[in-house]
């Protein structure tokens, strides 16, 4: 018992295709699927396509802020393919991929956008929480989640995401920090996109990866390429398939660039130097897919032409279907509050009512 | 049956639901071997296991998040903050996420999770162990905040509050933890949440309280009966909402209000009440609506705690000083 | 000498102390070289430099927490909440730490901090942006809660908060920070804490309100000019503590009181007032004392905000019916 | 880039002295030195002392709860002796060890857990922080400390300290990450005391150390045998050293056990096992610094007692200096609230000393 060490550590990089989609190692075996990788693709092309038009929208005043995935598809893709629909995933804000993967229609993700809480009133991922705002709030749900099935005994995950700049927040620890106690069925991914809005990785920690905030929780943490969808989504199916069958959780690392403004309300050219940004738009995640499936003969012009046209349709419809909700009346400020709406609030639904019909003539 | 105290009371509601239904899971800290730093939660986890009485690690905002995530799953968590003092790290959960969860989802996920503190002043505790902070929570919306001021209350009420779908911060007056004790019948059955307790029936003046002030407010209306004034008295029991029909007519009926409670003065629970009855029963009122609370400064260490806390006297001398008034 | 916005007026009075008083730093979330999400900070850094103007990491309770630690070191913080709707996590160091810890060391520590947050609706944004919950911070003993209504009063406000000795929180309604703009002399001239300024003198009937809702209050007064009624009109300002003997005085003379607020009704600063009327004044009122507010519901998403905050209408419409009340 | 190892950390536990007073490795100058080590023996006595009779102040009604540090005594003086009145001291509860070191005065301390604010008016050391009692706050409070040292230039450091439980708080995290990134000259120490009143380490923790959650703030984290006054001692001389020059901070993880109940408020037999505290007393600090004092030929039977003899003298004294302390009075209620009391509480000041000359007759 004199000086010794007590404890040794190594946080792992994960990559399998580089920028210019070439294998860097031996491929997973979903990778070799064509078809698979095909439709990947096209979820990523889908989340950008869906990006701009929401971005659109914003800019015409047919919807408030937006935060875009530009750059970042890889991401939720990656993780929202690994998913089943029995896990249960609790987005944030940046979660657009994961959720469109899990089963939540752009049509909701519009509304909920456009200032409609019915746009969190998932028809068919009927578990999955609302997109978190406060960040890292949503970490520790996530926990709460797993220890519901845990104690259920179910072979169920819950998946979770957070950008690095929310790595900073006490709540992301305690949720990491209780997921390894308790052993939890989490998947946790941090979206390492290098900004938190204006503040870059050196102001948010001194830490020389994201991934070994796990240690301080004792969960395994790692990093993937998360330009690289095929890393992304074999460690998400490692660690899934690990929270399902009680091996605890896992942090995944995703190292990517935002290629976007923060959200619509953002000028990320106050901050953001643009030769880096155009740095990053080399190593960007649906180029090198793209080569990938080309260079495997498994993607030409004319897929890509069709899939453009297909998926701009996919998501006109969507958007249409959005524009047509209807608006939400007054005692939607009330008929969700409680499950009954107490007597002394009764009143002010209404006045509320009163002057919607008052406003309306 | 047999007569208990207030945190016995607590103690049995708990065990009833754990008992009767399997989603009901309790944790915090200490809560399970050590059954709570009030043993509140004494002899719990050896009746039910460390699977639904759980020792948490130290961490208050973990503690309501994990609450949040278990409810929506249909789970019914009641988790306890060791101190109400100890509660802020977790408004940001409670304020932010329990309270708006059902709201912001149309209703598709519920929280029907509840939050337990010991509050108050009065047992020479340190720093940060004797706030009464209930105002914070009555403002947010989504909540109900419920007080239980004697055992019966207590039982009834922590049943009505672990079954209600919704999200309840469950404040237990710890000055009175043990003071008295009831004939409790163990029997399952709730009281109504949002509902005044009328302790006495009065016409010359309205006596509202909640908590353990409820003891020194009903010992002063016996006072007062005694000098031939007849208080009507009023337990508040959930402070938001508020059953505001029960005060309104008491207030309309004997025309002169006196609030009594623990918390600081200023924006507090009875300020509402106040402003309730100036809404709405005014021109009943036949002298100005008086409060007998805490003062406007941070709780004294203990020294000083009982020179803050509205005592007998106090309310004695403001209830005078309103029948007085012409 | 220029006309200035509400925000240019909050920037002018930060790079006004920053000038002249070394000991003054800024904090917070993106304040630096992005000038903040709102440009409140808007070439600060540039101008005053990376050590004094700061980028500092993700996370609430530290943004606060670190203010006490400069504080007491002597310095004068100003750390900004990026929405108000994200201070939760900050409660825990401001009510437990900041607000206490001149009294807690009898004076030996202070705490001359200022926390700024916009606040308020009204302006698109997601959830969590657009709450006012300044009723929470106004009940705790040891804050000062402070909030400009137009640009001379943000900019001789700010002045006065940060070199108050003792911790503010103050709200910048931002809503109004862009819509209307003062002349406003850049001398360093604070204007008062804890006092009412008062808009309009009047003798039918006294409005209250503070923040972007004086906008508002102010048109409601004009239109209810224009038929005949004479509205007295205060701005709180300092929500806590209150200049409450301005509103005495005006409630006492008017006889009349329509207070106005953005946040929901219940247990508000707006209960305050209407209690401490009812308890000092309540024999020279004339009608019950009106609350025009926002609901006892969450803040709605933005396609329902509009029905969800006070207009003029609703304000004409209370203040009609209080005028006819007999 | 393929799958590659991108950091990699270790802990390391050290100790200088073994449960029999042993050295395990070569000493540092300053454990030579038997007149330093000598007076350290005699602060840790006096210490436990204090502790026992503000035990039984508590049991008998003079004084309300209070936390002793049983068994714990080398943490507080080890590291409290290797502040310089320059430093700056931001305590918990359990830091009275250090608190003492520092200047403040077992009066002072009395008062506080008797119930009055004037404790923490300390008379010397004016720029210490009053004890913290909401876990963890603290730990910011001596970033934002080291921060305003920073500004200024100057060559001080700001320590803290935190038990083992309290590093599941998410103010935790937050401090030592922001001290991190900033290079604060913090020194945190953690109070490794096995419980959180009645929670183990099992259920606070995954981490095979404490040491390691400074590898998430990216800062340097240790393990040091926290019954060897020595290995604190002299662990806490280095981060003091660095921390005033721009070294950056230090996390110390120091290993013991609670001897004592949490509080006096606490029954530690409901839940600690006895064999396991038996074990316990064998490694405590005194014992093993005795010995070592001994076979140094420094430390006889006659200083002990006179050692004593004089300890019980100086805590009797405090003790009467506590109790002939005057009892505040209610305007300390409201005098130091603000700089100036508002005019809205003026009436409640009056009221409240009012009632105080009422109740006096
Ligand atoms: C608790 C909280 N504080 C502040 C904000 C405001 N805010 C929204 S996004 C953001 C930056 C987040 O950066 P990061 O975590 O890296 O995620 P990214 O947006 O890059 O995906 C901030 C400060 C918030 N939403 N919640
Ligand atoms: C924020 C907060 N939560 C809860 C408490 C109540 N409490 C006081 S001490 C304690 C256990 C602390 O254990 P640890 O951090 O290991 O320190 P130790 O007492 O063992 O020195 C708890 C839960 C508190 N003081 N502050
Ligand atoms: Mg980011
Ligand atoms: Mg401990």
């Amino acid at each position: 018992m004199t000086t010794r060490t007590t404890a040794s550590f190594e946080i792992k990089y994960h990559q399998y295709l580089d920028a210019d989609g070439k294998a860097t190692q031996e491929l997973p075996a979903f990778a070799k699927d064509m078809d698979k990788m095909r439709s990947l693709y096209r979820d990523m092309a889908l989340l950008r396509a869906f990006d701009a038009k929401a971005y659109a929208l914003q800019r015409t005043g047919k919807m408030g802020t937006f935060p875009a995935s530009l750059g970042q598809e890889a991401i939720g893709i990656g993780y929202g393919d690994a998913m089943t629909e029995k896990d249960v995933l609790v987005p944030y804000y940046r979660s657009t991929g994961a959720l469109l993967k899990h089963g939540v229609s752009m049509k909701e993700i519009l509304l909920y956008w456009g200032g409609n809480e019915d746009g969190s009133d998932y028809a068919v991922a009927k578990e999955d929480f609302p997109i978190c705002v406060p960040i890292a709030n949503q970490i520790i749900h996530c926990a709460g989640v797993a220890k519901a099935m845990q104690m259920r005994g179910e072979k169920r995950a819950a998946a979770t995401e957070i950008g690095e700049g929310g790595t900073s927040e006490g709540d992301f620890y305690e949720g990491i920090n209780v997921a390894g106690i308790w052993n939890l069925g989490c998947v946790f991914m941090v979206n390492n996109n290098q900004w938190a809005i204006s503040v870059p990785t050196e102001i948010q920690t001194a830490c020389e990866t994201y991934a070994q905030k796990a240690i301080a929780a004792g969960i395994e943490g790692v990093q993937v390429d998360g330009n690289d969808i095929i890393a992304v989504k074999q460690m998400a199916e490692y660690a899934f398939e690990k929270a399902r069958n009680g091996g605890g959780p896992t942090l995944i690392e995703a190292i990517t660039y935002r290629l976007c403004d923060h959200t619509t309300a953002d000028d990320a050219s106050r901050y953001d130097d643009p030769t880096v940004k155009e740095e990053a738009w080399k190593n960007e995640p649906m180029v090198r897919l793209r080569k990938y499936l080309e260079a495997n003969n498994a993607w030409t012009e004319v897929d890509e032409d069709s899939m453009k046209a297909e998926i701009a349709a996919e998501v006109d419809s969507a958007v249409k279907e959005y524009e047509a909700h209807p608006k939400p009346g007054a005692e939607l400020m009330f008929d969700h509050l409680y499950a009954e709406l107490p007597e002394m609030t009764k009143p002010q639904r209404e006045a509320a009512l009163a002057l919607q019909t008052k406003g309306a003539k | 049956m047999a007569a208990i105290t207030l945190i016995e009371a607590v103690n049995a509601a708990l065990a009833y639901e754990l008992e009767h239904d399997q989603d009901v899971v309790l944790f915090g800290e200490d809560v399970g071997k050590n059954g709570g730093v009030f043993r509140a939660t004494d002899g719990l986890q050896k009746k039910y296991g460390e699977d639904r009485v759980i020792d948490s690690p130290l961490a208050e905002s973990m503690i309501a998040g994990l609450a949040v995530g278990m409810a929506a799953q249909g789970l019914k968590p009641v988790a306890e903050m060791q101190f109400m003092g100890f509660i802020f790290p977790a408004v940001d959960q409670i304020f932010g996420q329990a309270a708006r969860m059902r709201h912001r989802t149309r209703g598709r996920l519920t929280m029907p999770m509840v939050i337990r503190a010991p509050f108050g002043g009065g047992i020479h505790a340190p720093e940060h162990h004797s706030e009464s902070t209930e105002a914070l929570f009555a403002h947010i919306p989504g909540l109900k905040v419920v007080i239980p001021s004697n055992p019966s209350r207590a039982y009834g009420l922590m049943l009505a509050a672990i079954r209600d779908p919704d999200p309840v911060i469950f404040l237990e007056p710890k000055r009175v933890y043990r003071i008295v004790k009831h004939e409790v019948e163990d029997n399952g059955e709730e009281y109504p949440l949002e509902a005044c307790f009328v302790d006495r029936e009065g016409s010359d003046i309205t006596l509202i309280s909640w908590g353990a002030m409820m003891h020194e407010t009903n010992i002063a209306a016996e006072k007062l009966a005694a000098e031939g004034i007849d208080a009507e008295v009023i337990d508040v029991a959930t402070v938001s909402p508020i059953d505001m029909d029960t005060i309104l007519e008491s207030a309309r009926k004997t025309g002169r209000v006196c609030i009594v409670q623990e918390a600081p003065k200023s924006g507090a629970v009875g300020s509402e009440i106040a402003a309730e009855i100036a809404e709405h029963a005014i021109m009943s009122l036949l002298a100005p609506i008086g409060r007998v609370s805490g003062y406007d400064t941070v709780m004294p260490y203990y020294k000083l705690e009982k020179q803050y806390m509205p005592t007998v006297d106090r309310i004695l001398d403001e209830a005078r000083k309103i029948m007085e008034y012409k």
